[in-house]
Order: C-alpha cells, then structure tokens, then sequence
C-alpha cells in the first residue's frame, strides 16, 4: 500500500469518527464549535503521529506479553506531554477541552492503530497512518463542531453567517452533539451508497 | 444529618443531573457499543460499578500516598491508566478463579472497560475536586450507577426499536445517537436540581 | 521475564525522564501565562481600552476566594461566586471612590448561549451596563428584586450571581480600606 | 352477572336466526365422510368402493385412542374414497356415498319417546364412555375433540363439576339456543349422563344473557334434576372458550398449557355434544347429523337446519334462499373463529356449527396501518398476553421471546385483531408464532427422552 | 366466482387509527376555544401555523425523503402534535420558531424513526423541550390571558414563575400573586395556550374515557401523584403551592391528559400506565420545585417516556391462569 493509499483510507475509508465510530467521548463533548473540535483532533492527531512512530520504532524490541503496557505507557507519555505543552503555549484552547486532553489515553483510535499499524508496519507507513488517521479524525470532528457552531450560535469559525439570536441554543449542549452526529452519520452512510 | 444529605445530593446529581454519559459525555463508547440489549446492559454496568469503584480508591491512593509526596504529580494520566489497565487485569483474573458464574456475566465486559473513558476520567474528576476518599468513591459509585441507568434505558429503547421498520438511512449507530441525544435533552429537565435541592435542606 | 520487565521498565524509565524534561521546560511558562493573564485582565478592568502600564502590588486576601489587588490608577478585586453551572470568578475594577471601572470574566460555567452573556451584557453598551456605578449609591440589584440593572434574558440566576459578585467585590475593596488607610497592606 | 375476568370484547351479535326452529335439511343426493372430523388420529376405512351402507353403518374406525369412528348418515352405495378439500381448506381423504333411499339401521331407536336415566339403572360410568366412544361423537362446539377421551381423565385427575357450554358467544349462531329451545329435556338428560361418566354430582349450563328465553327454560326444566344449575353469564365474547368459561361458573382459571380443565376438576361440553351424548347413549344412534345455522344479512332465510353429516354446504345453502348474488366470503363457522371455504362444494361435517355468508362491504379489510401501541388489544386479549409483541415478534421469528411471553397459551378468539384500530393481521403471525414454539417445545421434550 | 380467503377473525369492531386521533382533536375543542377566548388571534395564528406546518412536514419527508407512497397525513397523528405543540407555546411566539419546532417534532421526533408508531418519544414534546432549551427568551415570556393580539403582547409572569418564585426567595408570601383557585380552574391565568383552563382540559379528558380512547390509569396516577406531593409540601415549608395551585397550573392537566396519554410511547399495561403515571408526577414535582425550568411535566414525561421500554418489557398483564401471589 502506498503512503498515499494509507493516507487517504484514514481519511474516508476507514474514517475513524463516521466509519469506525471510535473515540467517541472528545467527538461529542468538544465539538461544541468549529475550532474547538479542530483543536481536539490536531491534539489527537499530535498523539497519534508521536506514539505511531514511536512504536512502529521500538516494536521489535518489545516481547509480546508486555506489548499493551508499553504501547499504554508510550501513548500515556505523549498524552502527558501534551497536556503540559498545551498548557503552557495555548492556555485557552487547554481550558476549554479540560478533561478531554488526559483522557486522549484511552481513546480506542491510539491503541487500535498502534495494535492494528503500527506494529505491523515500518516508521514511515506508520507516520502516514497517523497523519491519515489524525486527518480524518480532525476533519469530522471540524464539521461536526462548524456543524454545531452553525446551528447553535449562527457562526462558524467565529465568523457570523447569521445573527446569534436565531441559533438553536441546543445545537451546542450535550444533545446537540449526539443529535448532529447521528443525523451527519446518516448523510455520511447516504452518500456512501 | 447535614453529610447524610449532602452524600444524598451527590447521589442524585451524579445520577441525573450531571449524568456521566447523558450530560458529562464520558463514557461513550460502551454506551453505544454495549446496549443492544437489556441483558447485556446490565452486566455492563456491573461491571463498570465494580471497575469504577475499585479504580478510583486505587487511583487515590496513588495520588496520595506516591505521587504528591514525591512531587510526580504531572504523572498522574500516565500511572492512573497504568494502574486502571493492570487492576482491569487483575479483576479478570481473580474473577476466573474465584467466581467463574459472575465471570461469566461480566468477563467478557472487563477488556472494554480499561479504554473507558469514564474509568479515568472519574479518578482525574475525583483529585481535581478534592474530594476526600469516601466521599470519592461515593462519588465513583453514584456515576457508575448513573452510567447503568442511562445504558439500561437506552438498552430498552434500542430493543424497542429493533421491532420497527425505521427508515434505512438511519439504521444502527445513527438512530443509536440520536436517540441518546433526545435521551439527554430529556435528562436536561433535571439541571438545577442540585441546586434547587441544596437551597432546600439549607447546605 | 527479565527481557519483559527490563524492557517495560525501559520504556517507563526513558518516559518519566523524557516528561520530567519537559515538566522542566513547561513549568515557568504555565506559571507565566496565570500570571499574565491574571495582569492583562487587571489592565482590562482598570484601565479599559486605554493604553498605558499599570504598577500592581502584591496581592492582598481578603478571604478564601476574594484577592484585591492594589494599583497606582485603581483597585482590582478578584472574587468568586456559585453561578448557575457552578463557580463563576470575576474580577472587577474599582477606582479610589469605588466606582467600577470595569469587569472581567476568569472563569464561568455557565451555560453557552445563556450564562455566559455575562461577559459582554454589563460592560458599557450592554442592556445591563453597570460600568460607572457606585455601589454605594446605586441599586445592583436586579430589576425583579427591586435593582437599577437589566438580567440577562432568561438568566436571572447568573444576573444575580454576578451582581452579588460585584457586590463582594465592593465591599472586599470597602473592607480593605477602611482597616488600613488609602494602601492595603499584606498580610 | 358473572363473566370472565381478563378481556374480551363485544361484537355485535347479528343473531338474526334466532328465532327460526331448527328445520330438517333435504337429503343430497352424494354425501361426502371426511376422515379427519376430529381432532387425533385420522379414522380408518371399514368399506370399500361398491358397498351397500345404511344410516348408521360405520364407515370408519377410530384409528387410534385420541380419534373417532365415522358412521354413514345416509343409505346407499359407497362410491369412492378419494381425497377432497374439507372445511379445513386441505385436501383429504374422505369416503363418497351415493345416495339411495333413506334406510336406517334397525337399532337406532327413532322414536321422539324420552329415556330418562331412571329408566337405564344398567348404564354405569364405564358403559356411558364406551357408548360415546362407539358413537364416533366428538366435541360439537367446534374443537371436535373426542369426547370419550375428555370423559377419561387422565391419572390423579379428578372432576367434580361439568360444565355445559352454551354460551354461544359467536356472533351470528343460534343453533345451540335453538337446539336448547326444542330439546330442552334430551340435553339435561345428557348433562347427568356426562355427569354420571366423570362421577360427579355438579352440573352447570352456562348460558349468556341474550338468551333470556333458553335461560328461563332450562332453569325450570333444570328443576327436576338435582346437582345441574343455570348459569346466566354478561354477554362477552370469547365466554365459550373453554377456560374463560371455567372462570366465569366456576372462579377457577386452568393454568397456562400444558395444563388442561381436568386439572382444575371441570370437565366442558357444549349443548350439542350433550343432546348427541343422549341420543348415543339412550337411543343408539351415532354421531350423524347436527344443527347448524346458515346465515348472513344477505341471506333471503336465515335458518337452523337439523342437517346429515357429509351434506354439500351448497345444498343446505339451496334451504336457505341460495348463495346471495353479493357473496365475497363464504365462513364455516361463527365470524370470530371461523375458517373461510373456498367454494359451497364442501361437505358439512361433525364441527360445522354454522355456515355464514358476507357480501362485500362485510368481507372488505380496511388498509392495515402501522402498530400506534394503543395497547387495545392487550386489553382485548381474554388469556392475559400482549397480542401486538406476540404478532411483532412472530414476524421477526424472534421464537424465545414469543415463547418467554407465553404464545403457547393463546386461545386464538381475535378478540386482538378484533379490537386493533390498526387493523393489523395479528392472528395471522401468532398463529405461525404458536405452532413454531409448540413444535420448538416438542422437540425439546423429545431430546429429553432421548437423552435419558 | 372467487371468494375472498382469509384467516379468523373476519369481522372487526369498526375502530381505526382515525377515529381515535380525530377522537383526541375534538376533545380538544373546549381547551382550543378557551386558547382563542383568552389570547384572541395570536392563539389561533399559532396553533394553525403549527399544524400546518406539521402537517406539510410529514407529507415533504414522507415524499421526499423516505420516498413513501402512502399518504399518511390523513391518519390524524401529524394534526394532533401539531395541535399538541402549539397548545404547548405561547402565544406570541414568532413564525419561524413555531416552524422550527414542528419540524424538530415531526422530522427528529416522529419521521426519524419511520413514522406513526415507532417513536420512542412524544414528538410534540421533543418538539416544545428543543424550543424551550434553544429558544429560552422566546419560550419563556408568556403574554397575559385577555391580550388578544400576535406579536407585540403585554407579558408577565405566569403562575408558574410566582410559584417559583416563592420558592428560590423562601417566601409564601409571594405565592399571594397567585389568582384564586378557582380562577385557575376555569381558565384566564398567563402561560401557554394550553395552560389556560383546566377545567376545559378535564372535559376533554372525560370524553376521552368515555370514547374509550384512553382509560383513566395514567391521567389518574399523575394528579393524584402531583397532588399528594404538593400537599405534603405545602404542609412542610408554606412557601411550595399547595396542591390545587400546582393542578391548575402550567402544562399539568395538558400533559397528564393528553401528551403523558399519547399511545405510541407509555406503557401498554394497566399496572405499567400506573408506574409510569406515578413516576411522571413525582419527576414533575420534584423539577417545579427543585429544577431550573419553571414546568417540570413535559421533561417528566420525556423521561419516563425512555423508562416504557424497560416498563413494558418488565411489567406485564396479568395473565390467565398466573398463580395469584
Ligand atoms: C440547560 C439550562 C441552562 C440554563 N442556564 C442558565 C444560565 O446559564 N444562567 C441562568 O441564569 N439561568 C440558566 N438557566 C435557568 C433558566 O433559564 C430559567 O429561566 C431561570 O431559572 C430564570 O429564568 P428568568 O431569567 O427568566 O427569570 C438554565 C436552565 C437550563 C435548563
Ligand atoms: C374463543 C373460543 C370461543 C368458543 N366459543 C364457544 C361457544 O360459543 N360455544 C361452544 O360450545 N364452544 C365454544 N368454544 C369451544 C370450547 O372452548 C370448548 O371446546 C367446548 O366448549 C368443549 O365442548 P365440546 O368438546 O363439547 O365441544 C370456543 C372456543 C374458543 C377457543
Ligand atoms: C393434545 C390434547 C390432549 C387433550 N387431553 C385431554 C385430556 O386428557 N382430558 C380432557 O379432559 N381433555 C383433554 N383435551 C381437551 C382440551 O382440554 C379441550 O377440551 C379441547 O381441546 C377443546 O377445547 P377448545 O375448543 O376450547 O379448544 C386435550 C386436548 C388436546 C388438544
Ligand atoms: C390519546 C392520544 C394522545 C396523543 N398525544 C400526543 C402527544 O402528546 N404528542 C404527539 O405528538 N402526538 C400525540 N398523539 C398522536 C400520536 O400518537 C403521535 O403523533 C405518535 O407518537 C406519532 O407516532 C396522541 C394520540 C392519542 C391517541
Ligand atoms: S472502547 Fe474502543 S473498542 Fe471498545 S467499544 Fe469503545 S470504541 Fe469500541
Ligand atoms: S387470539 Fe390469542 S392473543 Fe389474540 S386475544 Fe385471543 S388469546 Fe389473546
Ligand atoms: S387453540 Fe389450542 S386447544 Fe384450541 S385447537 Fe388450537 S391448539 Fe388446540
Ligand atoms: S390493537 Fe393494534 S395498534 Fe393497538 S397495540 Fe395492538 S396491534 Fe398495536
Ligand atoms: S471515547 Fe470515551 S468511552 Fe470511548
């Protein structure tokens, strides 16, 4: 499979977010808009690419038995890293995501690509995986939060497309997240076929 | 009296009025994932309360008792998922031997729930509270029965459903979600109630 | 066995050290960046939009929650109350008289859409502008229970909330002047 | 007024040949003997093609102890055995007696004399049952199960009252009022008979309300026989199953299958099989004709026939005016449980109670209409089961949930579909649901024994 | 000459989906004329532009989106919410969010789920909780009963807002706002169109009983429910209503009457509607005088609308021949 190929199949085929339905948590609870979801996803992504290379690096040192620890324990300090990063140079966009910067841990996506990927497959596939991937989770997460954004407040990325007085405050609650992607699944699935 | 009523209060908001899943979006995952049926509901959330539980007593005296005194604090993502996953392990293998019959109800739930989000992020909401240790697991056990009542629910609905003819564009996880997104604008009817209740026994 | 242990204790090791560099480098900017952002709302809430330096001094505990920061054109006043969705911090800015300068916002949790209009409804130009009043003299109270300002629409819990917020904040300044003379002392 | 407790439902009664005395019907000129006239085994040949038969004359034997003999209601020539479609609506064996004449056995007693039981101090249990049992005479009120087997109770089980079924809940039928009317005598001596063969001292006729003149008749002819009690019941449909019949006299609800009346000590009969019973027992004669009533609004003559076995339906439909030029459905049987026949070819046999006609605007089914979950039918069901999962469930051949939910238990009266403003064919898939799980059950029990 | 064949029963009792939702409207007819009574043209503008709207909606999504044939507008259960919703609002609410609500209802709440039937919630409600949580303002300030106009309405607060009122400053006598008892039996208070009369409601709910299109199990356990927690409130702290306040007042009679009643999503059993009833009314009590929301009923009703699936599958008929325990 060609870099490319492994790029692009994160980004539609095996989609993380609207094909996989994986990391479920940050895709409902941060995209409460546009910019928002996107930092989610770059952050993800961030985590995805480090702990792919990493891993697909290292993965014939490590024995079998103590494969999942180890992927937990290089996943863990990527995450760790980031959240003091974060922190430190964009303290905003870590205060709005809170909880769901530590809790990139357990999203099933790192794991499954570092069980599924990139320990099968050599640094530079693995990188591209992570980047596709990571992509594709950004890019649903972007329309999921400009989406929400939209219908919530009338703007997206911040620019106004209509007065904020006749958004759906709803949109950008935690009934709105579920609502939009399930309703964007089903356009997702319609165009598929 | 005035604890019994505040543990009570903490009690009712984890359940409804900051429901894991329904309001605090954590846990999504074996919410979709493990409720197609009732049954299996059950053992699931079982097995989260017994996980959840377990985890954050853990995780609290690792916070307490070796990250704080050794000023490791910026571990803490990195040793609390180590020690949810390892615990999960644990669980699972004391479980086979000593109760095969609820190994067998809840043993094929226990690998889901290391990567549950709700697990972690409950042991990370618990020290970012200050909560004290017991009323940190009431707190674990109150949201863990919060996750099995949304997850029964859904589950009942979902069986419901499966005996309609719904349209074929939003059949499976689509349907699922918004489902649970009507689910949660229903639950949204219990905001401020907490507050309401803690104004009413004068806290 | 030992290859196992070795090598997850390995990986621990190089993780932990590879985190405690970068808790190293990210410790002082992460206390930077509290501290300006606390000085930029300080600016905000004392000088406005206008330019200029501001000389703050150490700050001064009034309480669990209030911290008063004195400056040379201004006081500042930093206080918490429980909004609807929780704990809300305001700061709030005060000249020698105790008229407000200013507010700001440092924390909410307060509903998107509802609450959180709380950032821009009571500055100047808002429906519920309280900029230029004195507590002493004027009601800050909301409307239905008596007051001079304008609730959000359909937030009077966060009105209240944050109105009682100035009122802390006023009576923290108020406090603080009258046990120590013009220049609060530290305690 | 007493009735059953759970359900049921009130369809307009339409008995408009309530008040026409039961007639003889003409004699055709082929009658046609199915073999499978009962529930059980079918029965067995004892003629062949050529032989000279009279009224009387077995023409089959029962072919096992759950079965029943087939007597010749008509003299003549048996002209073949072949198959030909039943009121059921399959194709089976039946044997074709060409009629000639009307000769009877010599030892039927046609007198119109009445025997009581004071008259036969021979006649004990034992004797009763093998005189049913000879007499080919099976269940009358439509289940046609055979009656020596119901007066045999199983080990362990004993009865202590009868219960007579003359309820005649059906929309439409009148056969048993009318045959209650004219025969008021014969029946209760049946009822002591039936009475006599379980051993038991308690005797009640259950009979709804809208036949005030039966009730008053039966209650002062009742009089003279001591242990038998009329018992006037609300009009609701299905009083007449035998279960919500038990409850409605008796209090006592038979549990779920596999438990049967015996095993709450009642044993049910309908009116009919109590005036077949005495004309068995006291005269001798076998199972070989019975009332039936022919109607419908279309029909210029609604009527009660007292009509041979193995008659063509389209003859007693010629006694009654002929078949309406607005014919859509022709119904063996009431409206509520009665099976659509194909054409009048088919031959009346021991269940016919009735043969309705409906024109077209009575035999047009509205669109069916999704499930609103109105839960009417929940209401509606008499055996306490939630028709529209059962119906739901079915269709989705979701068998564990049907069985867990008690399909087994269905009596299928439609009082569901009856009720549903949908109107959902719910019967139709609970009763694929129900022989599934009854099949699923049986197997099970099968590889049970297997294993032991 | 071919006859029809089909399996038992062959007759039926003439009842049909119409004739029940039809049944629903004209029990409505009294509560609809108080609306008009009290609130003049704007009740009617708003109660036509919601049925309309969720009328046309259905029929778009039935056509164009789910490419049915059937027509299923006719059936009545599209006119019923849209009545249902409209009864649910103000007044003086605008056009365009009375439209939005109609297709949240119809299209989210009922057509998702592929129509008449297979809704797991109460469409009309889905349709009024989306509004009041996305349009608080406009959903919140109800024009006074007696203000016949659309748009531009005197508003005040409702009962509803006085009880709460009382409530959040600890003062019964707030509660001294309130009309008298039997005013708010009657009809004239502020609120929603359908928060008007409650007698009129009631009317409408004993024709229901008697046409046998619903019993009396559900509206029954939710008053006494809401009336017995009221009361032993009241006796408690003097600053909660007591209970004839609470009956008369807000969406309670509508909603236990006519939306906690709606077939499709309550229980199916006697003993289910009862659980279901009981629960409604304590949910409502407790989110009136604990919760954020003024009225506590359509929530209550949402809620315990995802409890009747657990309800049906653990509450069942008592079944012929069960042993009695
Ligand atoms: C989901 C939800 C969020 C809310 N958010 C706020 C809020 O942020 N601030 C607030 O004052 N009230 C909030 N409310 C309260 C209601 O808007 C309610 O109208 C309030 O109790 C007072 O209403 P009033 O301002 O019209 O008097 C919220 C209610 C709900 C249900
Ligand atoms: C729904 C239903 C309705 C019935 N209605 C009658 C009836 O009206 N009259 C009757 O004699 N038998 C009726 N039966 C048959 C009785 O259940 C039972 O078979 C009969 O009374 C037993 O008597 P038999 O064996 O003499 O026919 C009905 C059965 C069912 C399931
Ligand atoms: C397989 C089977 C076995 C039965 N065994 C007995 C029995 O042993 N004793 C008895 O009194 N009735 C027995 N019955 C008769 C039934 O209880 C019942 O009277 C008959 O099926 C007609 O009832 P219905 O018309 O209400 O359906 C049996 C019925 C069936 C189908
Ligand atoms: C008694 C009764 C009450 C009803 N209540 C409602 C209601 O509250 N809301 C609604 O949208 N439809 C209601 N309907 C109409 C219909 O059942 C509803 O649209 C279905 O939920 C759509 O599948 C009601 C119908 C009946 C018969
Ligand atoms: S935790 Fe991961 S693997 Fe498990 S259900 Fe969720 S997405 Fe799937
Ligand atoms: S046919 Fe069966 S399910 Fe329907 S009402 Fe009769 S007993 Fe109940
Ligand atoms: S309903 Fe039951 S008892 Fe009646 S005929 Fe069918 S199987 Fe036999
Ligand atoms: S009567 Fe018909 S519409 Fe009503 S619940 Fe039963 S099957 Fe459904
Ligand atoms: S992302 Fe939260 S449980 Fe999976």
């Amino acid at each position: 499979m060609s870099n490319i190929k492994v790029l692009l199949n994160g980004i539609v085929k095996e989609n993380p977010t609207f094909v996989l339905l994986l990391g479920m948590c940050p895709t409902l609870g941060t995209t409460s808009s546009a910019i928002n979801g996107m930092s989610m996803g770059l952050a993800t992504m961030a985590v995805l690419i480090c702990s792919n290379v990493v891993i697909s690096a290292i993965k014939n040192l490590i024995p079998d038995a103590v494969r999942i620890p180890s992927f937990i324990v290089v996943i863990a300090s990527f995450v760790t890293a980031l959240q003091m990063l974060m922190q430190a140079f964009v303290p905003d966009i870590y205060a709005t995501l809170g909880l769901f910067i530590p809790l990139i841990v357990v999203n099933c996506i790192i794991l499954g690509r570092a069980e599924a990927f990139a320990s099968k497959n050599g640094v530079v596939a693995s990188a591209f995986d992570g980047i596709g991937m990571g992509l594709g989770f950004t890019i649903a997460l972007t329309i999921l939060g400009a989406v929400r954004e939209l219908l919530g407040s009338g703007r997206v990325f911040n620019f106004e497309v209509y007065p904020e007085d006749y958004g759906m405050l709803m949109f950008v609650l935690a009934p709105g997240a579920f609502i939009v992607l399930g309703y964007l699944l089903a356009i997702f699935n319609k165009v598929k076929e | 009296m005035d604890t019994i009523l505040t543990y009570f209060i903490v009690f009712i908001t984890a359940i409804f009025v900051n429901n894991v899943v329904l309001s605090q979006i954590l846990g999504i995952c074996p919410f979709l994932g493990v409720s197609k049926k009732i049954d299996t509901a059950l053992g699931m959330s079982g097995a989260v309360a017994f996980v959840l539980v377990l985890a954050t007593l853990v995780t609290y005296l690792i916070q307490y008792y070796v990250l704080v005194p050794c000023g490791l604090e910026y571990l803490q993502t990195i040793a609390f998922i180590l020690v949810i996953a390892a615990l999960v392990q644990m669980v699972e293998i004391i479980l086979k031997k000593v109760s095969p019959a609820l190994y067998q109800a809840l043993g094929v739930f226990l690998p889901l729930i290391t990567t549950n989000c709700a697990v972690l992020g409950v042991a990370i909401l618990v020290i970012q509270n200050d909560f004290s240790l017991v009323a940190g697991l009431w707190y674990a056990l109150s949201t863990a029965l919060g996750f099995g009542l949304a997850l029964t629910i859904f589950a009942g609905i979902r069986e419901q459903l499966a005996m309609v003819a719904l349209p074929k564009g939003v059949q499976g996880m689509s349907i699922a979600l918004i489902v649970a997104g009507l689910l949660a604008m229903a639950f949204m009817g219990f905001s401020g109630v907490d507050g309401g209740l803690k104004a009413a026994f004068g806290l | 066995m030992t290859n196992m242990a070795l090598v997850l204790t390995l990986i621990s090791v190089i993780a932990g050290g590879a985190l405690a560099a970068v808790n190293e480098i990210t410790k002082e900017p992460i206390k930077e960046i509290n501290q300006r952002n606390l000085n930029d709302g300080i600016k905000r809430v004392i000088l406005g939009s206008a330019e200029g330096e501001l000389a703050v001094q150490e700050p001064w505990q009034a309480d669990e929650t209030t911290f008063i920061y004195a400056t040379d054109k201004g006081t500042a006043v930093q206080t918490s109350v429980n909004g609807f969705g929780g704990e809300m911090q305001v700061l709030v800015g005060f000249d020698e008289e105790g008229t407000i300068k200013g507010y700001t916002i440092l924390k909410t949790a307060e509903t998107p859409g509802l609450g959180v209009k709380a950032d821009t409804w009571f500055q100047e130009g808002g429906k519920g502008c309280i900029i230029g009043k004195n507590p002493s003299s004027a009601n800050l109270t909301v409307s239905k229970d008596g007051g001079e300002v304008d609730a959000i629409t359909a937030s009077t819990i966060t009105s209240r909330a944050f109105l009682r917020a100035v009122q802390q904040a006023y009576d923290a300044f108020k406090g603080c002047d009258a046990n120590s003379g013009a220049s609060p002392q530290q305690h | 007024m007493k009735t059953f407790s759970i359900g049921g439902v009130h369809p307009a009664e339409n008995k408009l040949s309530a008040g026409s005395p039961i007639r003889e019907a003409a004699l055709p000129k082929q009658a046609i003997f199915s073999l499978f006239q009962h529930i059980g085994a079918p029965a067995k040949p004892v003629v062949q093609k050529g032989d000279k038969v009279k009224v009387g004359t077995m023409l089959a034997e029962a072919g096992g102890f759950v079965s029943a003999p087939v007597y010749s209601s008509v003299s003549g020539t048996v002209s073949k055995i072949d198959a030909v479609i039943d009121a059921s609506g399959t194709r089976r064996s039946a044997i074709f007696v060409d009629v000639e004449g009307d000769e009877w056995e010599e030892t039927i007693d046609r007198s119109a004399t009445l025997v009581t039981l004071d008259q036969r101090p021979d006649l004990d249990a034992k004797a009763i049952v093998e005189k049913i049992k000879t007499a080919g005479i099976v269940g009358m009120g439509g289940a046609t199960f055979p009656c020596h087997v119901k007066l045999t109770p199983p080990p362990g089980c004993k009865a202590d009252c009868v219960i007579i079924n003359a309820v005649e809940c059906e929309p439409y039928l009148t056969a048993d009022h009318r045959l209650m009317l004219e025969h008021a005598d014969e029946i209760l001596v049946g009822v002591e008979l039936i009475m006599k063969a379980v051993a038991c001292t308690k005797g009640y006729i259950g009979i709804e309300n809208n036949k005030p003149d039966a009730i008053a008749l039966m209650r002062e002819k009742a009089a003279a026989h001591p242990g038998i009690e009329v018992v006037p019941l609300k009009v609701k449909y299905p009083q007449g199953g035998e279960k919500q019949l038990i409850e409605a006299v008796t209090g006592r609800e038979v549990p779920a299958p596999p438990a049967i009346p015996i095993n709450v000590g009642a044993v049910v009969q309908n009116v009919g099989t109590a005036f077949a019973i005495y004309q068995a027992v006291m005269k001798n004669k076998p199972l070989i004709d019975r009332v039936i009533t022919v109607t419908g609004h279309s029909v210029t003559n609604p009527s009660n026939l007292l009509a041979r076995i193995g008659t063509p339906m389209s003859l007693l439909m010629d006694e009654c005016g002929g078949l309406p030029e607005d014919t859509a459905k022709i119904i063996g049987g009431g409206p509520m449980m009665g099976k659509a026949l194909v054409n009048l070819d088919v031959p009346m046999c021991k269940g016919s109670s009735g043969l309705l006609i409906m024109n077209d605007s009575e035999a047009h089914r509205p669109n069916v209409q999704p499930c609103i979950r109105c839960a009417k039918c929940v209401s509606a069901c008499p055996m306490g089961l939630e028709p529209f999962l059962l119906a739901t469930a079915s269709a989705a051949h979701n068998w564990e949930l049907v069985e867990d939910n008690m399909i087994t238990s269905c009596i299928e009266c439609g009082s569901c579909q009856f009720t549903c403003p949908s109107h959902r064919p719910m019967l139709d898939n609970i009763r694929l649901g129900k022989t599934t799980v009854m099949g699923i059950i049986r197997a099970r029990a099968a590889a049970a024994q297997n294993n032991k | 000459m071919k006859h029809v064949i089909s399996l038992s029963p062959h007759v039926h009792s003439g009842d049909s989906v119409q004739k029940n939702m039809y049944g629903v409207c004209i029990a409505l007819v009294p509560a609809l004329i108080a609306s008009v009574w009290c609130f003049g043209l704007g009740a009617a503008v708003v109660l036509a532009t919601s049925v309309a709207a969720c009328v046309l909606c259905e029929w778009a999504i039935t056509k164009f989106i789910l490419r049915r044939e059937v027509v299923t507008i006719l059936d009545g259960s599209a006119v019923l919410t849209g009545l249902l919703l409209g009864f649910n609002l103000p007044s003086n609410l605008p056009l365009w969010i009375i439209i939005i609500g109609a297709v949240v209802a119809i299209g989210v709440g009922k057509m998702t789920f592929g129509g008449l039937g297979c809704n797991p919630f109460n469409p009309a409600l889905v349709g009024r909780v989306f509004l009041l949580i996305s349009f608080p303002v406009q959903m919140t300030t109800w024009p006074v009963a007696g203000s016949m106009g659309y748009l531009d309405c005197e508003t005040a607060a409702t009962p509803l807002a006085v009880m709460k009122y009382a409530i959040k400053s600890s003062d019964p006598g707030v509660l001294r706002q309130l009309p008298d008892s039997i005013d708010m039996l009657i009809g004239m208070t502020g609120g929603s169109l359908g928060e008007v009369s409650a007698i009129c409601l009631l009317i409408g709910c004993a024709f229901m009983i008697w046409r046998k299109i619903i019993t009396w199990h559900t509206p029954v356990s939710i008053l006494v429910t809401v009336a017995v927690l009221a009361e032993v409130m009241h006796l408690v702290n003097p600053a909660y209503a007591s209970a004839e306040y609470v009956l008369c007042s807000g969406g309670l009679m509508l909603g236990a009457c006519f939306m906690a009643t709606d077939y499709v999503t309550s229980p199916m059993t006697h003993k289910g509607q009862v659980i279901y009833g009981v629960a409604i009314g304590v949910l409502t009590v407790v989110i009136r005088f604990f919760g954020a929301y003024p009225e506590g009923m359509s929530f209550a009703i949402l809620i315990m609308n995802a409890f009747t699936p657990l309800i049906n599958t653990y509450v069942k008929p008592k079944r012929f021949g069960e042993v009695k325990k």
